[in-house]
């Protein structure tokens, strides 16, 4: 795939982000560029910045420094959902279903809201079917099982027809055969033409999946390229492996 | 637990349903033929409930012993009540309720102006005659000419109320020249207000002082400092029992002693504050209605307190019964000698009586005006004097609540300034 | 002196006088509320039925009301020990706690409330130590007991909790417990058993502030309802979890109050004391003293 | 007696399927069916006292209906439901006293001038979390509270009258007129709470009240929302309180900001049960129902007692209400 990669227009454009809590500064200056379709990793020590920066993008953090654009539109000032109607989609560290809604009304949510309100229960069973969900459509989301919430996120995100995924952590707490599910669901989501930034700390998933990768360490991006050179770097190996 | 809610619930939706069954004072005269039906709405609970507890007790003591003298018009009399719980939007509903479903002979009023008056449309949409207790003025608006209230402000509140306050003022050793007024956001003390305000003007009073504060105030040490700074000769306080009481701790903690202190303060005239208060009451000079001194000995009083007295404690209401209950007694008094002179319960002709004839009672003689106040209002404006404890037994005699106005009931001499002795 | 000034000075003592009043009410909630996040609307309530019990115990024995606060302190630890049991196992276990454990506090409040008028009646109770009845005055101003010595007791209670907060364990795992219940279980503290025990002081302390109250003014069962608004608004404006910033902004609350009341009427101070919470929830939500977000 | 008529017939409206089409027409037709069966009973009977009971609990539908909207609906806590019924009756007597006009378009300004109120609450503090609504709601109260107190012109804490006429032409009686305008609000609330519910904003307040961030993140404008819902929620609590001088003949601000109706406004929807139109209604007519009886039976302090057991007890043991008892686990 990645040699429609080359000629494919910006994405996500993210310039001079950085972000301070009172005195602390948990990020600054970051830069990076996305293409349209791009599976970007985005690894980092604990408290390196990565959740902060996807709140930046996501708009959970509504002040921040620097700017962020998608597909050429400035994205700040504007709230979450506005930026999730433009294509932006997110699933979250813990899995944040709404709990009193069966898994299909989960997934109808999202599709009531980008305009397309007809026919709304008929495309959530689509995406639920996406991620092999349709059987649990009536379940409520207490009676999943942890690799069912996940998926859930998902549908609930693919049913946003995104262009740009942000998968935080979407696989935290999942053994290794859930792993390589979600890692499907992924890929098939983004042969569907939507980029995909994840970010991870199970090195396997993270590698496998992206073509490039960006390293945080402290609030600062210390490395961006394929992910067998940065991972060669030894500045990366010394602050995120912890060479002693 | 549960399934006793649901049970009681049960039981209360069937209890709706009846209706009619109704939580009546004297179950022994429910059986007895014919009673007359008295119906009223009461203050048992809520912010009036101590009032209208002690007006529930006085009449109560009425119906016992009309019932002794063989009833009214030949017929045992029933109390027919229900609690409005100070919570004027269920009035309504339950003056409704006494008179189309359980279709009493007689309405009267709940206690106080705030009940009265949402009791007003529904009663006089029946053309009932309405005979009300402590109302304030309620009439000016509805203009019902079946409405009698008991209540000595008479017509014009405005230029009687305070008006003894004022003549009393004028004796002061050195003439006043200025005057504070302080009053509670409501509506009786708002009027009281009016009326101190009206007096000061005539006589020439400058008025330094002149503010509301809402029923929520915890602290009055600003608002009695704020005062005493002004430097008033007469202050005038419109307050109710919580607020009563935070003002005179103030006043006593800030050693406010001016000429004259008191006014239209609701709370001195019951036995609790009494209690609670003792020597701090001495020479405050205060709006009231009834004092057991040589000059309102009225035929009766006496005893009726009496019998009040021994009940009250069981009762929980006031101790003493100086200050509603004997006119309680006496709107049921007037009821009584209407329908004795009319001879049968005929709304009009009870109307026509109590506006041509003159009433005879334990607080005293009276008739009504043209709109159903007291034709000849009569305030009083008593003085605490050697207020030495708190206990109650005093306030059971003459020499301690001291009548300075109105000069046909005076009782005593005016003491000046406020403030304990030697202060 | 300039009268104005000394009214000013007045205003300003009186002021503080009973925002140390209101820094004893609005304490227990900035534990409860501020810092388990338990909404709980019941706490002016259950520092009136500490009023009610202190006037019932202290008349019958004839002691010292604020001694008999203090004294009757433990058995409302267990009353808040037993109302959190019962709220955890209702609503905190099962997530409820937003919208039904809201609704269990009020229904609490209105239990206390109407179980207090059906048993001692409507009308305002008193119990007065003799000391209520002196004032001092040092210089132009003036100081009086009734308010002083309540004071006295709010602020040795309020120093001392203050002190365990800080230094003991417990202390400060329950400064933890609102940051992070989980760094909790990771230090093998039942977070549970460390809310259930804040909780009880929170309930110990409302009811030590029904003690105060009683020396400063009768209480009526009705009485908490002047407090519930005043409360509310120092602890947000406190910024919640901090103890010391709800007692700053207690003495901040009485002393606006009170020169509103001097300078401006009595009948605007409640106005001029809410509108500013309003205002403040609309521009500055962490409080005065809480920290940026 | 209306209060055993009643429970039954709102019970008949089936729950709706999960995502099942909403079909407005059966119950709009239902609710008129029902209003004018109701009318024509109570008429029949010809007692006036069932029309007071019949108002005294219409009004809480529409008042716990009103706070079900924001409160049952997407979370947010409206402890001032008093207030903003005040603002209604006030807005009502305002307008009596300036132009002369009646209740019927007392009732539209009130509703106007009380959603006005809910959107600038809401708009202040509803950026916030939740909790910080319900308090800004409890200030607010007092703050209005204080101001009408201070207000001469609808007559401060004096309070304020209204002479109401006699009757109202078609009408047998003033208690009847009355009945049929809160009849009618009635109808007309739970018909909106209903359709909210079915539309889009329902859905996007439930989804707001489970997990707000999640909510915004999959495009739910949750501050618009609220704002809506809070808008609308102050405006029928005004409607509510609008014919509440009229109904009494008289007005103070004690009775206008009555607890009563800060606390049935919470209670009602709670014990009926949270989260659907259905809730409220119930809610309103057993707990309105049992508060009229026990007015004239019980007649004591005893009454709010048990409303206050009533709440503790249903929201502890049945979280979902009396609805929910019908419904079963879902």
């Amino acid at each position: 795939m990645s040699e429609g990669t080359e000629a494919a227009p910006v994405l996500l454009r993210a310039d001079g982000v950085g972000k301070r809590f009172g005195g602390f500064v948990a990020l600054q200056g970051i830069d990076i560029t996305l293409r349209a379709g791009e599976r970007l990793g985005l690894i980092g020590p604990n408290g390196s910045g990565k959740s902060t920066f996807v709140n930046c993008v996501s708009g959970d953090f509504a002040q921040h420094d620097g700017t962020v654009a998608l597909a050429g539109q400035a994205l700040n000032g504007l709230k979450p959902h506005r930026r999730a109607r433009l294509g932006l989609a997110r699933t979250f560290q813990l899995p944040q279903p709404f709990a009193s809604m069966s898994v299909l009304e989960n997934v109808r949510v999202p599709l009531l809201f980008s305009g397309g309100a007809a026919a709304a229960t008929a495309r959530a069973m689509g995406c639920l079917e996406q991620v092999e969900m349709a059987g649990k459509a009536g379940k409520l989301p207490r009676e999943l099982t942890q690799v069912e919430q996940r998926r859930l996120e998902l549908a609930r995100a693919i049913a946003m027809d995104p262009r740009l995924l942000i998968a935080d952590e979407a696989m935290a707490g999942l053994s290794h055969a859930e792993v390589d599910q979600i890692l499907t669901l992924l890929r098939r989501l983004n042969a569907a033409g939507t980029a995909v930034i994840m970010i991870e700390h199970i090195m396997r998933a993270v590698t496998e999946f992206s073509e490039r990768l960006v390293v945080f360490v402290a609030g600062r991006k210390i490395a961006d390229g394929p992910p067998r050179e940065v991972l060669a770097l030894p500045e990366v190996e010394d602050a995120y492996l912890g060479r002693q | 637990m549960h399934s006793t809610t649901r049970r009681d619930l049960g039981r209360f939706a069937l209890g709706a349903a009846v209706g009619g069954a109704a939580a009546g004072a004297f179950p022994a005269f429910a059986q007895s033929a014919n009673p007359i039906r008295i119906g009223f709405a009461m203050a048992l609970s809520g912010g009036l409930a101590g009032n209208g507890r002690a007006t529930l007790l006085a009449y109560q003591i009425w119906a016992a012993e009309a019932n002794a003298r063989g009833g009214v018009l030949g017929r045992p009399v029933q109390l027919v009540f229900y609690d409005d719980q100070t919570t004027p939007g269920l009035v309504p509903g339950i003056y409704t309720k006494l008179m189309d479903v359980d279709r009493v002979d007689i309405v009267t009023s709940p206690y106080a102006t705030a009940m009265i008056a949402p009791s007003m449309p529904v009663v006089m949409q029946r053309n009932m005659c309405f005979v009300t207790l402590f109302g304030a003025g309620v009439n000016e608006v509805f203009k019902y000419d079946r409405h009698f209230n008991m209540n000595i402000t008479g017509d014009n509140m405005k230029e009687t109320y305070a008006k003894g306050y004022f003549d009393v003022a004028a004796k002061l050793p050195t003439p006043p020249r200025s005057a504070a007024i302080l009053a509670v956001d409501n509506e009786f003390a708002q009027k009281a207000a009016e009326s101190a305000r009206f007096h000061a003007r005539q006589r020439g009073l400058r008025v330094v002082y002149d503010r509301s504060y809402p029923p929520s105030t915890v602290d009055f040490t600003p608002t009695v400092r704020a005062i005493q700074s002004a430097r008033p000769d007469v202050v005038f306080i419109g307050s109710y029992p919580p607020d009563s009481s935070g003002i005179l701790r103030a006043a006593s903690e800030l050693r406010f002693n001016p000429p004259m202190f008191g006014g239209g303060m609701v709370g001195p005239q019951l036995a609790a504050f009494q209690a609670q208060f003792g020597p701090i009451l001495n020479n405050l000079i205060n709006w009231d209605v009834y004092s057991p001194e040589p000059t309102m000995n009225f035929p009766g009083v006496a005893d009726f307190q009496e019998k009040y007295r021994t009940q009250a404690a069981k009762e929980q209401t006031d101790l003493l019964g100086n200050y509603i209950p004997p006119y309680a007694y006496a709107q049921m008094q007037v009821l009584e000698q209407s329908l004795a002179r009319v001879g049968r319960v005929d709304q009009a002709a009870l109307a026509a009586d109590m506006h041509a004839s003159e009433f005879d009672t334990i607080v005293g003689k009276f008739r009504f005006s043209a709109s159903g106040e007291w034709a000849e209002p009569r305030n009083l404006f008593v003085q605490f004097q050697n207020v030495r404890d708190g206990d109650l037994e005093k306030y059971k005699r003459p020499g301690t609540k001291v009548i300075l106005a109105p000069e046909n009931l005076k009782s005593g001499e005016l003491r000046a300034p406020y403030g304990p002795p030697g202060a | 002196m300039d009268p104005d000034l000394q009214l000013l000075l007045n205003g300003v003592v009186s002021g503080l006088l009973l925002g140390g009043l209101y820094a004893f009410a609005a304490s227990g909630l900035a534990m409860s509320f501020g810092m388990l996040d338990i909404v709980n609307i019941a706490h002016p309530a259950l520092m009136i039925a500490g009023a009610f019990s202190v006037v019932v115990v202290g008349t019958a024995l004839g002691l010292d009301p604020l001694l008999v606060a203090v004294l009757q302190a433990p058995l409302f630890y267990v009353l808040g020990i037993g109302i959190y049991s019962v709220y955890h196992h209702f609503f905190e276990r099962r997530g409820e706690e937003a919208l039904q454990g809201l609704a269990f506090f009020f229904g609490i409040m209105f239990i206390i409330e109407v179980g207090l008028v059906m048993a001692f009646g409507p009308e305002q109770r008193f119990l007065d130590p003799p000391y209520a009845f002196v004032t001092l005055r040092l210089g132009e101003i003036d100081v009086p007991l009734r308010m002083l010595v309540p004071m006295l007791l709010a602020a040795a209670v309020l120093g001392l909790l203050l002190l365990w907060l800080r230094s003991s364990f417990t202390g400060l795992a329950i400064g933890a417990v609102a940051q992070d219940a989980e760094a909790l279980r990771l230090m093998a503290i039942d977070p549970v058993r460390i809310k259930r025990l804040a909780f009880g002081l929170s309930v110990a302390l409302a009811a030590l502030a029904g003690g105060a109250l009683v020396v400063v003014q009768p209480v009526e069962p009705t009485s908490g309802q002047i407090f519930i608004g005043r409360v509310f608004a120092i602890c947000i404006m406190g910024g919640m979890a901090s103890l010391p910033g709800c007692i700053a902004a207690a003495l901040l609350f009485g002393v606006v109050e009170n020169v509103t009341a001097t300078f401006a009427g009595p009948s605007w101070s409640p106005a001029v004391a809410f509108g500013w919470l309003l205002l403040m929830l609309a521009v500055r939500p962490q409080g005065l003293f809480g920290k940026a977000a | 007696m209306s209060t055993t008529a009643v429970v039954p017939a709102t019970l008949a409206p089936p729950p709706q399927g999960a995502a099942a089409p909403t079909r407005h027409l059966p119950f709009w037709l239902g609710a008129a069916a029902l209003g004018v069966a109701l009318f024509v009973a109570l008429r029949l009977i010809g007692n006036e006292y069932g029309y007071y009971v019949g108002y005294f609990i219409l009004q809480y539908v529409v008042l716990s209906s009103a706070w079900n909207i924001l409160g049952g609906y997407a979370g947010y806590v409206n402890f001032g439901a008093a207030g903003f019924m005040a603002t209604g009756a006030y807005t009502a007597i305002v307008l009596r006293k300036a132009t002369g006009l009646d209740l019927l378009p007392g009732i539209v300004a009130a509703a106007a001038v009380a959603g006005l109120l809910g959107l600038a609450t809401g708009y202040l503090t509803l950026r916030l979390r939740g909790v910080y609504f319900s308090i800004a709601t409890l200030c607010l109260a007092v703050v209005l509270h204080t101001l009408v107190v201070n207000w001469d012109y609808v007559g401060g804490s004096r309070g304020a009258y209204i002479v109401r006429p006699r009757e109202v032409p078609p009408f047998v009686s003033y208690g009847e007129y009355l009945f049929v305008v809160m009849l009618a609000l009635a109808i007309l609330t739970v018909g909106i709470a209903r359709a909210v519910q079915h539309s889009r904003i329902g859905r996007g307040l439930q989804a707001l009240r489970d997990n707000e961030r999640a909510a915004e993140a999959v495009g739910v404008p949750t501050l618009r929302l609220k704002l809506v819902a809070a808008t609308l929620c102050g405006a029928l609590m005004g409607v509510a309180g609008a014919p509440l001088p009229y109904y009494s003949g008289y007005l103070n601000p004690e009775a206008a900001f009555g607890l009563a109706y800060a606390v049935n406004a919470i209670a009602m929807p709670l014990i009926g049960g949270v989260g659907t139109w259905a809730g409220p209604v119930i809610g309103a007519v057993v707990l309105g129902g049992l508060q009229q009886a026990a007015t004239v039976t019980i007649s004591s302090a005893l009454n709010l007692w048990i409303v206050g057991w009533m709440l503790v007890i249903f929201v502890a043991l049945a979280p979902r209400g009396i609805l929910g008892w019908f419904q079963g686990r879902r």
